[in-house]
């Protein structure tokens, strides 16, 4: 059998999902259902991005929202004030929040567990506080308005199912990128530090190194999915960025469970479209996400995917060796549980 | 010979607790030397004080000439030293064969963009790590081969052992710091470890092993330096070693002049 | 310049009451709640229920509040730290994030979002009755704050310092496993000295909430922010820390009002709050071998 | 894809595919069921819930009475007028989303709503996108009537009462120094802005602009500051909660200066938190329970023979806006796009909060009534 046809069976599951995720936007009658998918796609993103430091390298960050925002007003000031094209004020709300991931990843990096947790706070709050006060600069509460539709090489993203795409084509870039960083030497070392960070530096890891790159790349995924959120809005006020927003993600993250590429897209899925979809819930929005942080860790602390190894690459782009093992007699190591 | 790994007067104290104090010793390329002693002599804390985990308080250590003495781990660990931990420290949820992956960081260098682009030589790089982590993991013959895709969590004491093991021989270092390798290991199982002792020493390794099986220690070691409260109180070749009266008097000590072993 | 002070004072010790319940958590079970705001909250609206509805009497209120902040914090304490002893101690952590958001959230199911207030007829006289001191005019209320918070203060020290319950709850601060071996009910100090500490904040509820006289579902998520700057500030696991920590973050806010603008004075308490994470993670006045939390 | 390390294809690997494809198709089949023709909906988008849930019930109860009102005299062309009404918590992103469904069933044929101005102007484009008229009844942002010509406008932008209180302050009463203290939200900025530029252009010097945090509650070092500043005025821009507090502190401070509101005028909870703080204070009625005009008359007794409560400016302009959709759908026969033009060919409309016309301008101008708190009520001030 061809490798091709092979490796097409091996990823099948993945295929199929993104087969049905591209022509979801022509079967679904209501716009409105486009519209949750648009916004479960920038959780997606931003889920993704706070993984990558709960749960691949172990720095627990609770105020992630700080660089969503920092993402979204950058993004919105550039093309709104500045007048840059869409595709390089976006690139730069990923930067100037990677920018800011350096600035509190850097002085933090002695902290450990509940003092790391609580200067991640500390920032969004700050953030929050400066996003709400700075009339002259950001527009304090009235926040900006008029943001641009993305326009990508001239194709003028209108529509709502344009729109789609677009944080399709984000979101899959923003999951394959990920995927195949945290399936590399530099994912090995950050769950290494993880795991044991005495141990890995004795391995000749330079942790402080990558405890300020694994902020970096967080913060500048967290700048892009502020970017989408910017642009698809088209209005954006302070108090879309405050702790609360950053609660969600956490509420996501532990459901879903982290430290794997599945649980943040399924966290996300489910904590996006329950409120949306069953309008008598979204009312008590909020308080469902409460609810999900107090009982998922009673039931299961690690979540809907946690504790587990998955790693989402495609075999398609990737000829990883076939057999870790030379030699006939390969012993099949029992399923992954 | 000389001028490999010198260490100089070396002392260590945890808040006026002193545990190494003024220890000085010299260990020669290819050469076996162990360290014995009673619990809580500063064996330990000595080794912590060489690989950087632990900075020393006074005192030097010198590699290959050059001063590592408050160099941080990693880059201790670039310089060619590798070790393993008293107590087992893997990487609980990753697999062997990730274990491993990581103990050759060193000897790969893909970051960030390559590890997303995956350019030819990154896959080259990748084949040839895993290779080499094979090739380690087959002189532990049947035992970790075949659970090379579990986590290390799943694995039996020993096995984490030598797993730990190979996570310092897949970067070819060239001086291995050993704490307590046998540790909980039966006579059976320790016997392999002490082949595959002799296997590094014949392949050119510098050994520095902490132990407490008096048989391993006396068949495998080129010299021996015994430590106590921290301080050296003997140093020389092991039959030697055994025979001076300062060592047995301070392992003897312990047990109120029992019957001589 | 004195009357500002005096503000500064106020507020302060405020934060520092509320503070001093985070400090009796995380000394004893090393672990930080999140939802102290909201327990504050729950202390403010069980005192505002009792007197407008039972009778007004501000003895009653407290009493209430401190009963039902007591049970509140055993459930929380159960709930989010002795089921979760051997899970990651950030998994507590989240619990608690939980609890805030859910309390808050029921508070405005249950009262709904609308500001409620304590007619002012029922305690025009306590409002605005006031004595010289100086050239400078000190309400009733002000004192009353003040001179209760004290009074807390004064017997919490007491407390822990000749009573064997403290004793206990102190024993078991230092090493859980020997405070064990000694027979003591380790399960049980944790979730009485949470209960302890969630009281603290709930008499602070009922207090604060009749000096301005606000009641409202998000009253407590500012407050608790600041009191938990507070109890970083001065040493997570030290209690004069916080007491300090609480006065001076409120004399900084007053000062910043002003100097600058009032807009400002949230923002400089938590750039003071991250500052001192930085420099000092252990606070001004924790001891150095209070790295971190357990669990690292 | 989901590749485990090991090469085959599991149980879990199709069970992921399949849930994938599930959950887009069961995504398609939410509630959308079509009813029977014999009614006309109004889309409503307010805070039902959130910081800002009593605004919305306030706005919602005013709507309700214009509906039933206007059903009581045979609704639109005999059809019933049934309103729908969905929670946006005047959070924008929310708005959007209410818009969104508004605007995607084609039973609605308008829509009233949002209370803030940001929640009203983030889903303006949605609705004229779909050419469907947006009775905002308080967005009073100066941006709000310029983003679409379906946006209709209802309570008076906020510089004419900020204007109002500033002339009033400075001509009539020869303030020559005043301090400002708003609540940091779109509206107070707004209020507060106007206010300023106004006072400064009759020659009065600003001696601060004091910012406050929504939900604050300390206000002691705020007006210390300005009592040092021996104020002749204090300008407050916040609703009944924040000003109940500042004026008892303000009291407590011993900071004794004529009080000037905007945003909790002739409201009764001001008055029993504030107590006897609240006297003498001065405030701009758009709408006023004792006003003497029929119209207004009218609504008052409807209003309390409902509610058994008065009404305040915000049922007021939730009844408004409530008549002015009427208007707008009877005249645009069940056609969208043709209720917005309708009602701005809308001239001397009387509503609950005074004229409407139209055809001057998209910004209604409203003429304010003076009032004040005397022995513990609310009275016209001359």
């Amino acid at each position: 059998m061809p490798q091709i046809v092979k490796d097409t069976l091996e990823n099948s599951p993945m295929i199929l999902f993104l087969a049905a995720l591209v022509i979801a936007p022509f079967v679904i009658p209501n716009q409105y259902i486009v519209q949750i998918m648009v916004f479960i796609g920038i959780y997606v993103i931003l889920a993704q991005s706070l993984n990558l430091l709960n749960g691949y390298i172990g720095l627990i960050a609770i105020g992630h929202a700080g660089f969503y925002g920092i993402g979204a007003y950058t993004s919105a000031k550039l093309t709104v004030d500045a007048g840059l094209p869409f595709e390089l004020a976006f690139l730069c709300a990923g930067l100037v929040a990677g920018a800011f991931g350096w600035a509190l990843g850097r002085p933090t990096l002695r902290l450990e567990g509940i003092y790391l947790a609580l200067a991640t706070l500390g920032f969004n709050l700050i953030v929050w506080l400066v996003l709400l006060n700075w009339n002259s600069f950001t527009g304090g509460p009235l926040g900006i308005k008029g943001i641009p539709r993305p326009t990508i090489l001239g194709w003028e993203v209108d529509t709502r199912t344009e729109y789609y795409f677009f944080i399709l084509a984000v979101v899959v870039t923003v999951v394959f990128t990920m995927a195949r960083l945290v399936n590399s030497r530099f994912g090995r070392a950050l769950v290494a530090i993880r795991e044991d960070q005495l141990a890995a530096a004795a391995m000749g890891v330079d942790v402080t190194r990558y405890k300020v790159q694994a902020f970096v790349i967080s913060a500048f995924y967290a700048g892009i999915a502020g970017a989408c959120y910017a642009h698809f809005v088209r209005y954006i006020s302070p108090d879309s960025f405050t702790m609360l927003e950053s609660f969600i993600l956490l509420a996501i993250l532990a459901l879903g469970g982290s430290g794997n590429m599945i649980g943040p897209i399924v966290g996300a899925a489910i904590l996006i479209a329950i409120p949306e979809l069953f309008r008598a819930v979204a009312e008590y929005r909020m308080l469902l996400y409460g609810l999900v942080l107090i009982i998922i860790m009673q039931v299961r602390p690690q979540g809907l995917f946690g504790g587990h190894h998955y790693n989402l690459h495609l075999r398609l782009f990737d000829r990883g060796p076939r057999r870790t093992y030379r030699g006939d007699a390969f012993l099949p190591s029992e399923a992954e549980q | 010979m000389s001028g490999f790994l010198e260490i100089e007067r070396l002392g260590k104290d945890y808040g006026g607790v002193k545990a190494v104090h003024d220890v000085s010793l010299t260990v020669g390329e290819g050469e076996i030397v162990s360290l014995i002693g009673p619990n809580g002599a500063g064996k330990t804390t000595l080794f912590n004080c060489i690989t950087g985990t632990a900075s020393a308080s006074e005192g030097q250590v010198r590699y290959l000439g050059q001063d590592i003495t408050h160099l941080p781990p990693h880059r201790i660990a670039e310089a060619g030293i590798r070790r393993t931990f008293q107590h087992i420290r893997l990487f609980r949820e990753m697999t062997v064969m990730e274990n491993v992956l990581v103990g050759a960081h060193l000897t790969t260098s893909s970051g960030i963009a390559s590890g997303i682009l995956r350019p030819a030589w990154q896959k080259k790089e990748e084949h040839a790590a895993r290779a080499r982590v094979l090739e380690v993991l087959e002189q532990f013959e049947e035992r970790l081969l075949p659970r090379v895709d579990q986590k290390v969590k799943v694995l039996s004491y020993a096995n984490q052992r030598r797993v730990e093991i190979a996570r310092c021989l897949v970067s070819t270092p060239r001086l291995i710091l050993l704490d307590e390798p046998t540790a909980g290991m039966n006579p059976h199982e320790t016997q392999g470890i002490v082949e595959l002792i002799f296997r590094l020493r014949d392949a050119g390794y510098t050994l520095l092993v902490v132990e407490h099986k008096m048989r391993l220690v006396m068949n495998v070691s080129d010299r021996v330096v015994v430590l106590d409260h921290g301080e050296k109180i003997a140093e020389g070749p092991p039959a030697e070693v055994t025979e001076n009266p300062a060592v047995i008097e301070a392992y003897l000590g312990q047990r109120e002049n029992a019957a001589i072993e | 310049m004195f009357e500002q002070l005096i503000n500064g004072l106020t507020q302060g010790s405020i934060y520092a009451l509320l503070a001093l319940g985070f400090t009796i958590i995380f000394g004893v079970l090393r672990m930080v709640t999140f939802a102290h705001g909201e327990v504050f909250m729950v202390g403010a609206y069980s005192g505002f229920v009792v007197f407008t509805h039972l009778q007004d009497s501000l003895v009653l209120a407290i009493v209430a509040a401190v009963v039902t902040t007591f049970l509140l914090g055993a459930l929380m304490e159960i709930v989010a730290f002795r089921r979760l002893r051997d899970a990651p101690h950030f998994s507590s952590l989240l619990v608690t994030i939980g609890f805030s958001v859910v309390l808050t959230q029921l508070a405005l199911l249950i009262f709904g979002a609308e500001v409620e207030a304590i007619p002012m007829r029922q305690i025009e006289g306590l409002a605005f009755s006031e004595i010289r001191i100086g050239e400078v005019y000190v309400s009733y209320l002000q004192l009353s704050v003040l001179g209760v918070a004290i009074l807390i203060m004064a017997a919490t020290f007491l407390f822990f310092k000749y009573s064997r319950l403290g004793t206990a709850i102190r024993a078991t601060a230092q090493d859980h496993e020997a405070a064990m071996a000694m027979g003591v009910d380790v399960n049980r100090i944790f979730t009485v000295t949470f209960a302890f500490g969630s009281m603290m904040g709930g008499i602070a509820g009922v207090l604060i909430g009749f000096y301005y006289n606000l009641f409202y579902p998000t009253m407590g998520v500012m407050l608790g922010l600041k009191a938990f700057s507070a109890a970083v500030i001065g040493g997570l696991a030290s209690m004069p820390g916080a007491i300090v920590a609480g006065l001076m973050i409120g004399v900084v806010e007053v000062f910043s009002v002003d100097f600058v603008n009032s807009s400002f004075r949230h923002l400089i308490a938590f750039v003071f709050m991250f500052a001192i994470l930085l420099i000092r993670p252990q606070g001004l006045f924790g001891s150095g071998q209070l790295r971190g939390a357990r669990g690292d | 894809m989901i590749s485990t390390g090991r090469h085959m294809i599991t149980r879990r690997h199709i069970m992921s595919a399949i849930s994938g494809g599930v959950f887009v198709i069961a995504a398609s089949l939410s509630p959308q069921m079509a009813t029977a023709q014999e009614t006309v909906k109004f889309g409503v988008s307010l805070p039902i819930t959130g910081d800002m849930a009593e605004y919305g019930s306030f706005i919602r109860n005013g709507i309700e009475l214009a509906i039933e009102q206007a059903n009581a005299d045979g609704g639109v062309d005999g059809k019933k007028i049934e309103l729908v009404v969905e929670d946006s918590r005047s959070d924008p992103r929310e708005a959007v989303l209410v818009a969104e469904r508004f605007v995607a069933n084609d039973e609605i044929l308008l829509e009233i709503g949002d209370f803030t101005s940001s929640a009203s102007m983030a889903a303006a484009p949605v609705y004229e996108a779909a050419g469907m008229a947006q009775i905002a009844p308080t967005a009073s942002h100066p941006d709000y009537s310029g983003l679409g010509n379906n946006m209709v406008r209802v309570m008076a932008m906020q510089q004419a009462e900020s204007q109002f209180l500033a002339r009033w302050a400075a001509q009539d009463m020869g303030k020559a120094k005043i301090a400002t203290i708003y609540v940091n939200n779109d509206w107070g900025v707004q209020a507060n802005a106007a206010f300023v530029e106004e006072a400064k252009a009759q020659g009065v010097e600003v001696l601060t602009e004091e910012g406050i945090t929504p939900g604050e509650k300390d206000f002691a070092a705020v007006v210390t500051k300005i009592k040092n500043m021996e104020p002749d005025a204090v300008f407050i821009a916040a609703q009944y909660a924040e000003m109940g507090a500042i004026l008892g502190q303000s009291r407590r401070a011993r900071l004794q200066t004529q009080f000037f509101n905007s945003g909790a005028p002739q409201s009764p909870e001001l008055l029993e938190l504030a107590g006897s703080a609240a006297e003498g204070i001065a405030a701009a009625a758009l709408y006023f329970a004792d006003n003497t005009d029929p119209v207004s008359r009218a609504f008052t007794e409807a209003y309390v023979a409902k509610h058994d409560v008065k009404p305040n400016l915000f049922a007021a302009l939730g009844y408004d806006a409530g008549l002015i959709a009427v208007t707008g759908a009877r005249a645009a026969g069940g056609e969208r796009s043709a209720v917005a033009p309708a009602i701005f060919k809308l001239s001397g409309f009387q509503g609950a909060t005074g004229g409407f016309d139209y055809t001057v301008s998209r910004d209604p101008v409203k003429a304010y009534a003076r009032t004040t708190v005397r022995d513990g009520a609310w009275v016209m001030f001359d």
